[in-house]
């Protein structure tokens, strides 16, 4: 069956709400993922430097 | 196998491990979620039936399929906690949470949109058994987070939540059957859901996978992810982890 | 009950224990025999409570092993229990309750049938007399710890281990808790404390084991 | 052992009895939450009977849940639970008797009650019928699982809204089950299929839930 992109007649906006919050949560539980890591590991690093000059 | 597993459970190894197979995995993830959306947005027809609609079911199914294993997997590694004590198996249920979390409310939202297709004027039918399990399992995970949360030191953390979890787990399938109990009462029989995955057309099923795919390799992604965060936190003042800061910070 | 394979004895062995990511202590080897008293010494915050309850079997720890008469005491802690006699920070008594009930709650409890003579003549001992039946609501911080001190008596177990037993008690109180455990120690009882002030006791010679 | 437990069953008793307020409140919120609902209708509505059923099991809920609220967390307080802990049997022995004592004070009370508010409800007989033999059935598996989340919080200094928020979700099939059966039987139909499920949850719960709750309280204790 040939569409026109994205139009699925009287539904559209349906699903296309599914898919835009489904794409929404997913990639906001990514971002957070990663950022959570790399703040993490300068959060680490931060205080190692610290401890370091503490100690020489 | 076994010994691999073991090696696996330590979290220098695991640290090193989930480095070298995170890349991938998040390219996996990418392709999978790219191909499964175009297909089921563009190229799938739509079923004859349920007309355009049934387009939800590329996102609603993995979603709703993957909410539930993922509680499982939270259980077994409760179990695991609880049993033999592998700090690893309690993280990685932790970590487990908030994914499930948020493919449970994914299911649960596309499944209201899915059945205001369906039913009409509402956004919410509460003779669906599906949602109304759906609707508790959320609930079961919440209570989840918020015990691991409560809690201070993550050990106690870690061992309260793993008995809540085992608690949830056993309690599955007797909210399941109340719920069908329930709903058959009402008799609203529904026609939609999971049930007709494996005898709808092959033109639709081979998207669905692709999705499924997609749901599960993103979970594995950020299981990872999640659980090297729970790391990195745990253990900071462990050696390896000094030793890794370095390397990275150079 | 069967007598032991080896001799009464508690010992750690590389006991480690944690606080959410800090480590109180490790590599901590020390044994009680029969007989002796170990006084545990430190700073706030150094980990003495934890390692009385890790001593009892209520806080895990995270290396190591505790050995009662050379059996782990995770291997049956039923048998160890019934031998151990734990006074925390907490009296552990019932406010609403009076000293009488109380003790007869907490003997019943353990499977010790007490007669009401006993229990008054515990109480006697350790200074409450005229209090037997007043609700321990009524009693100072210090009666309300002898309360939980009588079951020493009551108890006849071999191992005591007691947080600060001291506090809040006076100078008479003293007296008796110092007489009580130099007699635990004479019936060839074994007693780990910990306590802010020097314990002396006659005849006996003290160990000390200090946490950092 | 036997000896033991009827000691703490005794002593239980015997607090529960030195503090008549605490038996009593929790009977007084039942019987509030309950009587609000019909306050919230039009006087002469019809969904009276209907709603009877639910309105009466959520508020025996409700009120089962907040009286747990103390039931370790005086003990813990005051150290006993630590010398329970210590006792040479078995822990999940002897917080079943706990349990028991909770279920005796609250449950049976709830159960008493009931018949007496489903009339207000104009529930009909055989409904009234079902709705004690349900509570009954019911309470101790409300207890049972409730007992469960408060382990899980009582060393925590703000337990109280957590606790709802783990159990809640977890007492949906009793209520279910329960609700369901009265409302089927006002109506004339069978109910032994629903009943005979809440015996078997009953029966599970027994054997389950006091690990689950031993366990809960020796993390607690740490």
């Amino acid at each position: 069956m040939q569409h026109d992109l994205l139009d699925f007649g009287k539904w559209t906006p349906f699903i296309l709400w599914c898919y835009a919050i489904t794409a929404v949560v997913l990639i906001t539980l990514t971002i957070v993922a990663y950022r959570k890591e790399k703040r993490l590991i300068r959060e680490i690093a931060q205080k190692h430097r610290r401890d370091n000059r503490g100690t020489s | 196998m076994w010994v691999w597993f073991h090696k696996l459970g330590s979290p220098p190894y695991f640290y090193r491990f989930s480095t070298i197979v995170l890349p991938w995995l998040a390219v996996l993830t990418l392709i999978l979620f790219s191909v499964g959306v175009v297909w089921g947005l563009y190229i799938a027809p739509s079923d004859y039936q349920q007309s355009e609609t049934s387009r939800i079911m590329y996102v609603h199914v993995p979603a709703s399929m993957f909410s539930m294993s993922i509680y499982m997997v939270m259980a077994m590694a409760s179990a695991v906690t609880l049993i033999w004590r592998i700090k690893l198996a309690d993280l990685v249920a932790s970590a487990s949470a908030p994914i499930g979390a948020a493919y449970t409310f994914i299911a649960l939202i596309t499944g209201s949109l899915w059945g205001r297709t369906m039913w009409g004027n509402t956004y919410w039918e509460w003779s669906d058994p599906r949602l109304m399990s759906e609707l508790i399992l959320f609930f079961l995970y919440l209570g989840y987070m918020a015990l691991n949360s409560a809690y201070e030191d993550r050990r106690r953390a870690a061992r309260a939540a793993a008995v809540l979890a085992l608690v949830g787990v056993v309690n599955i399938p007797i909210i399941h059957y109340s719920v069908e109990w329930w709903t058959s009462l009402h008799q609203g029989s529904t026609t939609r859901g999971t049930q007709f995955a494996a005898t709808i057309d092959p033109s639709m099923r081979y998207p669905l996978f692709v999705m499924m795919g997609a749901f599960a390799m993103l979970y594995a992604q950020l299981l990872l992810k999640y659980t090297r965060c729970l790391l990195l936190d745990g253990e900071r003042n462990n050696a390896w982890v000094k030793e890794m800061v370095k390397q990275h910070a150079a | 009950m069967s007598t032991p394979a080896s001799p009464t004895s508690l010992e750690t062995l590389n006991l480690r224990c944690e606080r959410g990511d800090r480590t109180l202590f490790e590599g901590l080897n020390f044994q009680v025999a029969a007989g002796q008293l170990l006084q545990i010494e430190g700073a706030n915050g150094s980990g003495k409570t934890t390692l009385l309850r890790t001593l009892c079997g209520l806080f895990e720890s995270t290396a190591g092993n505790i050995n009662w008469c050379g059996q782990s005491i995770h291997a049956d802690p039923a048998s160890y229990h019934a031998q151990l006699s734990y006074i925390g920070h907490l009296p552990g008594i019932k406010l609403e309750l009076s000293p009488r009930e109380n003790l007869a709650f907490s003997q019943g409890l353990r499977g010790q049938s007490i007669s009401q003579n006993d229990l008054l003549n515990a109480l006697d001992a350790i200074g409450l007399y005229g209090f037997e039946d007043t609700p321990c609501r009524h009693l100072s911080a210090g009666q309300r710890r002898r309360v939980a001190l009588a079951r020493l008596i009551l108890d006849k177990s071999q191992l005591w281990i007691l947080d600060e037993p001291f506090t809040a008690l006076d100078r008479a109180g003293n007296q008796r808790l110092s007489e009580l455990l130099a007699a635990h120690l004479l019936q060839g009882g074994l007693v780990v404390l910990t306590s802010h002030q020097p314990v002396i006791l006659q005849d006996v010679a003290i160990n000390r084991l200090a946490l950092e | 052992m036997r000896h033991a437990l009827l000691i703490l069953l005794k002593r239980d008793l015997l607090l529960a009895f030195r503090h008549p307020n605490d038996l009593v409140n929790p009977l007084i919120f039942f019987l509030i939450v309950v009587s609000l609902f019909p306050m919230g209708l039009k006087p002469d509505s019809q969904f009276l009977p209907m709603m009877g059923s639910a309105v009466i099991w959520v508020a025996a809920l409700l009120a089962s849940m907040l009286s747990l609220d103390n039931l370790f967390r005086s003990d813990m307080e005051d150290g006993t639970l630590e010398q329970i802990g210590l006792l040479p049997w078995p822990l999940s022995a002897l917080v079943t008797i706990k349990v028991l004592v909770h279920w005796l004070v609250t449950g049976i009370p709830i159960v008493i009650m009931a018949p007496l508010l489903g009339m207000m409800f104009n529930i009909p007989p055989e409904g009234i019928r079902a709705l004690m033999l349900t509570l009954l059935l019911g309470t101790p598996v409300l207890s049972l699982i409730g007992a469960i989340g408060v382990a899980l919080t009582v060393s925590l200094r703000r337990g109280g809204v957590l606790v709802s928020l783990l159990v809640l979700p977890l007492y949906i099939p009793v209520l279910i089950f329960g609700a369901g059966s009265v409302w089927d039987a006002s109506l004339g139909l069978a109910i032994r299929g629903p009943v005979l499920f809440m015996g078997a949850i009953l029966v599970l719960a027994l054997t389950l839930a006091p690990l689950a709750i031993a366990g809960a309280l020796r993390i607690s204790l740490e």
